[in-house]
């Protein structure tokens, strides 16, 4: 590999860096937006039972960003921590499911 | 070589290496001894709790220090002898067996180490301070909670900090696994004590931090006047049963799935065959560990949850006897066709067949709802569990240490005193423990101090202790051939079975780099592909080059030391705040220990390749 | 080569945290911690699930829960989170100095989510005399945002003790893999306020 | 379904004929031999479980044998090498198969008997007992009748009766091996079952979650006797008062000494609820505190050191004990009192 082609990749790199800030930007605003939402929600008269179901998938929809774009677990190389996390996810909603649903005296 | 200059330094200096050891196989012999110190505890209360019952009425011991040993047995025996040999091992091969120098982080592999043994050291001291726990291992809460005295707080603060190391170690492994098999090693490839490591590890990772949860909870409500538990402020103390069985479940196949993978590797080497259905077995392993979660509340039938959720569980737990039959049937055709030879670590393995399957057996009972009504919480459920328990992770504990003794000393343990072990321990095993099942049954509940007199029961418990007794013996028996073999013992090769796994292409016991050059896996059982092929030794995969190693730290140390200390702190600031003064030393030296090891760095250092061309043109 | 040599390369890859096997080591172990963290706040959101409305006659949390002040403390966190992937960003990029004033900005941030949790806290205390010991609700509600509470105090100390420890130094293979999980650890913080607010919060008011 | 359950039952009692004959525990307490509904269905369960794991057992024993007695090595095979089979899907697929069909034949008869066993349609119209646990002992509310017991329950045979459970410490367990399985007793909640005795009979019951330093000396008993005895009983008991003289001069000591000391904590109208177990018929217990035998000389020792027996016992706090006025001469006296508190005709004799 020649210097030259090394600084022409790195160029490269931070291109696409520079595009992956830019739609991390765009993930936040939305993140944002949707706390938004989700707090207005509430303050309205709106029916609990029909809130409560959407701001849940909104936060989860925000976690999601979380995951893979702010910590990157879309990129490659992410597999064996997304399958521990989700590991860790699947637990973590069977224990959720326990003690809410189980422990209901 | 590294031994020598061990050999020749002075006894302080010995223990100091010890201390300060980040080698995965010095830190294996660790915890082989205090995990095998802590069988004979626990074994000793066995043995007590077993005179007492030696006759109806007995009075050998008062109703509370009978509570004290029934749950420190339990909670040392599954905690601090169980989980730590299991580590012991794990320790031991698993970096050779995917031809690795070393694991993932060696610092922090010493640290779980030392977490273990403090946190082992503070469930013991309430012996001295007027009680040790005496809730039982579960730690039922509202009787934990309003225990009086200081031996729950033991408990709760000894598990936390074990906990932690658990936890710790856990992660090595997973990480170790993950990336640091040297090249052709594939996840399909890998032995199946590796994969049943692994497999144990990520239970670990997700099931202790249910129980962290629990005893924090548990903690506040004892120390800090919580509520979570108290239903006078509108607690509830089942949740303290779901968070323990959240962890407690997946914690007995954490346990078991190791010595499946001991026995694994013990029928394969000495039926001199490949294991029948490779794939069958650790697909069958990543099955039970995945429904070992979803099966918890079988232990919870009589709570009241109702007719649903009792009978989604009992189906959830009647699924994992597939699984677990797969393994049966694949071992058994593993020494199918093959060429058996008996010896001391497959006596153990021939024993371990029929007794866990009766175990499992009386598990897929119990896990029948309707009948567990009658089974749940008398002796029925203890000769289950010790089926599973000795006759699955005892046993394979105690044959995985004649298998890798000669790895791990460089010496073989004698056959015939092994022999005499195996038999002594098996028939006071089954002696012991089949009569409980009827005992159970015939209406004894467990966790007893006495049983009244005419109600049937004489009998069976008394041949129940003698079998404990014989148990007893045959423990002794161990004792002294490990005694015998370290003194008079002799040295044999690398490689004493006709191994094929990458462990035994090494000298015993290996150098503290393993491999002097990273191997290159060309199969399944690679040690075997090159035998086969008629090679002696492992093709490597690199040229010998410079091994970077870590450096040894007495960090680890400090840092449990301190956690420790603090653990006291807590405990008796109930009494008196002032207390608080050793909460804040022991976590500052924790802390402080903490803070150095990230400022100061440690980069290790290197053994240099004319240094191993010299030892090599030595040998 | 010595180790000096080879964790300062001439050219930082663009990958730093995961150049060397210590690095990636770091890097997967971090996120398999993290899988076992959040069973450990699901076990949390368990237990408060279940005791939410074991109030005991004590306060509720709809006599409790004010949103404006939540909402605020969403807002600094969720842009703490943006903040400290700027600073990652310029890690890859081998900016050190813009990595540590984003940093800055994040810890920044951090310290004054803090304050308002603190506030919070204070407030509860000594306006409704709710406290940890008042009811099961109490002890669960200050167990669980105090757990994450704790996060937040344990992350900002890592972050400030990386910056102080590397303002020398700069960047190089030996501490980007650090930079960067202490980064995930934040984003990790975050992903557990989403929930909190939605389910603590947000729920608690409905 | 019925059908072949009762006659896998009849083959199985067979099977088990040779055990329970060679007094495989003692009647009334065994769950081998049930004698009730609910310990009848857990049985069938049971026996049907343990057919299917006898067939499993015999079949990987019987390879088991087979491997090891052919296939160990011989003189002069030692460089033998076997063929490395690598597995066969064949048989692999057989063994997951059945034992997905045998666990399916344990499953259906256990889920059916879990939704029977907890069925409580036909609560409101039944016998109705609020069961409460307490460290170490155990009280039985009438709830339809307004009436107290302890340790001793009456119930008539052939009819359901509910049992709500709830503790006033830490969990206890409700367990009568030969009529019906366990039920948890909860510090927080109620749980409800029922209980059904076939054949009238004292039967034994036990607490089986662990609840500290006395958990084994629990014991409690039920007295199944006829539907008309039983109303009997009520009616007898209903008619329990303080103030009913005994008829002896050291009883009628005994209930001035148990008036001073005892009765805050107990009672002897059976209508009056108390802190303690309630006397009422003490004269009819089957044993002392659950556990003694049922005679003057326990009576006294418990009276005079209840610690001895029953370690941690509610009785402990007793002021009396503090106080040490009462020896065993005022013991006897108490004990003259106590055991003849015989209101009903209806005693544990009257099971049998
Ligand atoms: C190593 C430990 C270990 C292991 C492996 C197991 C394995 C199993 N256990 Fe056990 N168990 C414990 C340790 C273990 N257990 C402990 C410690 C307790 C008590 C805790 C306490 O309360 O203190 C307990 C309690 C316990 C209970 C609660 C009882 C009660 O308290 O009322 C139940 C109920 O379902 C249960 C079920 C099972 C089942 C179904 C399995 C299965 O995994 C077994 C599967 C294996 C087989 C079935 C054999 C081989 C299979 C074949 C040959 C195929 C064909 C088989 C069939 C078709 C059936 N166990
Ligand atoms: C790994 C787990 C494990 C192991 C290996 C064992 C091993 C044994 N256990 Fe136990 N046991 C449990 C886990 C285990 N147990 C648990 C979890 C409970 C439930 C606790 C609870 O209810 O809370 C329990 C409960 C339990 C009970 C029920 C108590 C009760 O409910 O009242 C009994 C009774 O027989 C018993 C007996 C035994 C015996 C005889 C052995 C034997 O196999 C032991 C054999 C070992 C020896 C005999 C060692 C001999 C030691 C020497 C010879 C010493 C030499 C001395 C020196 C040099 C210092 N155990
Ligand atoms: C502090 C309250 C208290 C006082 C005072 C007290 N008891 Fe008791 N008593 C109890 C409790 C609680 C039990 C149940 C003990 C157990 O079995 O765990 C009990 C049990 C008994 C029993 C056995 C009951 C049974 O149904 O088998 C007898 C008999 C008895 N007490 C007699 C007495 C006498 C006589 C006195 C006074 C001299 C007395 N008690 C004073 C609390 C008290
Ligand atoms: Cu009550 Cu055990
Ligand atoms: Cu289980």
């Amino acid at each position: 590999m020649t210097e030259n082609n090394t600084t022409d990749q790195l160029d490269y790199h931070k291109q696409k860096k520079k595009e992956e800030m830019k739609q991390q930007v765009i993930t936040f605003v939305l993140m944002i937006v949707f706390t938004i939402i989700a707090f207005a929600m509430v303050q309205s008269d709106l029916d609990a039972l029909f809130v409560i179901p959407i701001i849940l998938v909104l936060a989860a929809i925000q976690v999601g960003f979380q995951l893979y774009y702010f910590m990157h677990m879309s990129h490659k190389g992410h597999e064996l921590p997304a399958l521990m996390f989700y590991g860790g996810v699947f637990t973590a909603f069977l224990c959720i499911i326990a003690l809410a649903v189980l422990v209901w005296w | 070589m590294s031994t020598m200059v061990a050999n020749q330094k002075g006894f302080g200096a010995k223990i100091w290496d010890y201390l300060t050891t980040v080698d995965h196989k010095k830190i294996a012999i660790l915890y082989l001894v205090a995990g095998g110190f802590f069988f004979l505890i626990g074994g000793l209360e066995a043995l007590a709790i077993r005179w007492q019952l030696v006759e109806p009425m007995n009075d050998f011991v008062s109703s509370g220090f009978y509570n004290e040993l029934i749950t420190m047995h339990g909670t040392t025996m599954i905690f601090l002898a169980a989980m730590p040999l299991i580590f012991a091992f794990m320790n031991a091969v698993v970096p050779l067996q995917i031809g690795a120098r070393d694991v993932a982080f060696p610092f922090l592999n010493s640290l779980g180490f030392w977490l273990f043994l403090f946190g082992g050291i503070m469930l013991n001291v309430g012996w001295f301070t007027g009680g040790a726990a005496d809730a039982g291992w579960t730690a039922y809460a509202p009787l934990s909670t309003t225990s009086p005295g200081e031996g729950v707080d033991y408990y709760v603060l000894g598990l936390q900090i074990s906990g932690a190391g658990t936890l710790i170690g856990g992660i090595n492994f997973l990480v170790t696994i993950v990336n640091m098999r040297a090249p052709g090693m594939t996840y399909m490839r890998m032995p199946l004590f590796t994969w049943t490591a692994f497999v144990a590890s990520a239970l670990i990772l997700f099931a202790f931090p249910a129980l962290t949860v629990g005893l924090f909870l548990m903690m506040f409500d004892r120390l800090f006047d919580s509520g979570f538990f108290d239903p006078s402020m509108g607690g509830n103390s089942v949740i303290w049963q779901h968070l323990f069985w959240i962890f407690g479940h997946p914690e007995v196949y954490i346990l078991v799935l190791p010595a499946f993978g001991i026995f694994s590797e013990i029928f394969s080497t000495f039926s001199k065959k490949r294991l029948f259905g490779y794939t069958a077995m650790v697909f069958a392993t990543v099955l039970i560990a995945f429904f070992g979660f979803m099966v918890w509340a079988h232990h919870m039938f009589t709570v009241g949850l109702g007719p649903a959720a009792n009978s989604i569980f009992a189906v959830a737990t009647m699924a994992i006897a597939v699984p677990t039959g797969i393994k049966i049937f694949n071992w058994l055709f593993t020494l199918w066709g093959g060429s058996i030879t008996i010896n001391t670590p497959m006596l153990w393995g021939l024993g371990f067949i029929p007794t866990f399957t009766v175990g499992g057996f009386t598990g897929v009972m119990l896990a029948a709802a309707a009948a567990d009504f009658q089974y749940h919480d008398t002796y029925f459920v203890v000769a289950h569990f010790h089926y599973v328990i000795v006759g699955g992770v005892v046993f394979g504990l105690i044959a995985g240490t004649h298998y890798w003794w000669p790895k791990m000393f460089g010496k073989v343990l004698n056959d015939k005193l092994g022999k005499v072990t195996f038999w002594l321990f098996f028939t006071g095993f089954h002696l012991t423990f089949f009569i409980q099942h009827f005992l159970g049954l015939m209406g004894m509940p467990r966790r007893y101090w006495v049983y009244l007199e005419d109600q049937g029961l004489n009998l069976g418990n008394m041949i129940s202790t003698i079998g404990a007794l014989l148990m007893g013996v045959g423990t002794i028996v161990l004792l002294y051939n490990i005694v015998v073999t370290s003194i008079k013992g002799e040295k044999v090769s690398g490689d004493p079975w006709d191994g094929r796994t990458l462990e035994w292409a090494i000298p015993s016991p290996p150098p503290h780099y393993n491999f002097k050059q990273t191997p290159l896996v060309r199969g399944l059982d690679p040690l075997w592909v090159e035998k086969s092929e008629g090679r002696k030794g492992i093709t490597p995969a690199e040229p010998l080059d410079d091994i970077h190693m870590p450096n040894g730290s007495i960090l680890p140390f400090i840092m449990s030391l301190g956690l420790f200390i603090a653990g006291f702190g807590f405990i008796y600031q109930k009494y008196d705040l002032s207390w608080l003064i050793v909460l804040f030393i022991g976590m500052g030296i924790t802390l402080g220990a903490m803070l150095t090891r990230s400022l100061k760095d440690d980069l290790g250092h290197h053994i240099h390749k004319e240094d191993l061309e010299k030892e090599e043109a030595g040998e | 080569m010595s180790d000096h040599d080879i964790l300062n390369p001439k050219e930082m890859p663009h990958d730093p945290e995961k150049a060397t096997l210590e690095g990636k080591n770091k890097f997967i172990g971090f996120w398999f911690f993290l899988g076992g963290e959040t069973v450990l706040f699901a076990s949390l959101f368990g237990t408060y699930l279940a005791l939410r409305n074991s109030t005991n006659n004590g306060p509720s949390s709809e006599d409790l829960f004010g949103l404006g002040l939540v909402f605020i403390m969403t807002m600094l966190l969720l842009t703490s989170s943006l903040t400290s992937v700027y600073a990652m960003y310029h890690m890859k990029n081998n900016d050190f100095k813009k990595m540590q004033v984003w940093l800055g900005i994040t810890v920044a941030l951090g310290l004054a989510f803090l304050g308002c949790e603190i506030y919070e806290f204070y407030h509860y205390i000594h306006g409704y005399e709710f406290t940890f010991r008042s009811s099961a609700f109490g002890s669960a509600f200050y167990t669980l945002v105090g757990f994450h509470g704790g996060h937040v105090v344990f992350g900002l100390l890592w972050f400030i003790a990386l910056m102080i420890r590397n303002a020398k130094r700069g960047l190089n293979l030996y501490n980007a893999p650090k930079y960067y999980i202490a980064s995930l650890y934040w984003h990790f913080i975050d992903v557990v306020w989403v929930f909190i607010f939605t389910v603590v919060y947000l729920m608690g008011v409905l | 379904m019925k059908g072949w359950i009762s006659k896998l039952r009849t083959l199985s009692l067979f099977a088990f004929m040779v055990l329970i004959l060679s007094a495989c525990g003692k009647e009334n307490l065994t769950s081998l031999v049930p004698k009730g509904y609910g310990a009848e269905q857990s049985f069938n369960v049971m026996i049907i479980s343990i057919l299917v794991m006898i067939i499993v057992f015999v079949v990987v024993m019987a390879i088991y044998l087979y491997v090891i007695l052919r296939f160990r090595r011989k003189k002069g095979q030692e460089d033998d090498i076997p063929k490395q089979t690598e597995g066969n899907k064949t048989l692999e697929t057989i063994w997951t198969i059945i034992p997905i069909i045998l666990l399916i034949v344990i499953a259906v008869p256990t889920i059916t008997a879990t939704y029977d066993l907890a069925d409580t349609s036909d609560q409101e119209d039944a016998i109705n007992i609020n069961v409460q646990g307490e460290q170490f002992w155990w009280h039985f509310e009438y709830a339809n009748e307004g009436l107290q017991a302890s340790q001793d329950l009456y119930i008539p045979t052939g009819e359901k009766v509910y049992l709500n459970m709830e503790s006033t410490d830490v969990i206890h367990s409700f367990w009568l091996p030969s009529i019906s399985g366990k039920m948890d007793v909860n510090p927080e909640n109620e749980n409800s079952m029922y209980i059904e005795a076939y054949e009238e009979g004292v039967y034994w019951g036990k607490c089986t979650e662990f609840c500290g330093s006395s958990h084994s000396l629990m014991d409690f008993k039920v007295i199944a006797v006829s539907p008309e005895e039983y109303n009997q009983w009520v009616e007898d008991m209903k008619g329990t008062s303080e103030q009913s003289t005994p008829e002896t001069t050291t009883a009628q000591e005994g209930q001035e000494l148990f008036s001073n000391n005892c009765l805050q904590c107990h009672a002897t109208d059976a209508n009056q609820p108390s802190a303690g177990p309630n006397l009422a018929n003490f004269g009819d217990r089957t044993t002392i505190a659950g556990v003694l035998d049922y005679n003057k000389e326990e009576l006294v020792n418990w009276i005079t050191n209840p610690a001895e027996q029953k370690p941690a016992n509610g009785m402990l706090d007793a002021p009396y004990l503090e106080e040490g006025h009462i020896g065993n001469e005022e013991a006897e006296k108490i004990a003259d009192y106590l055991m003849q508190l015989q209101p009903s005709e209806i005693t544990p004799e009257s099971a049998k």
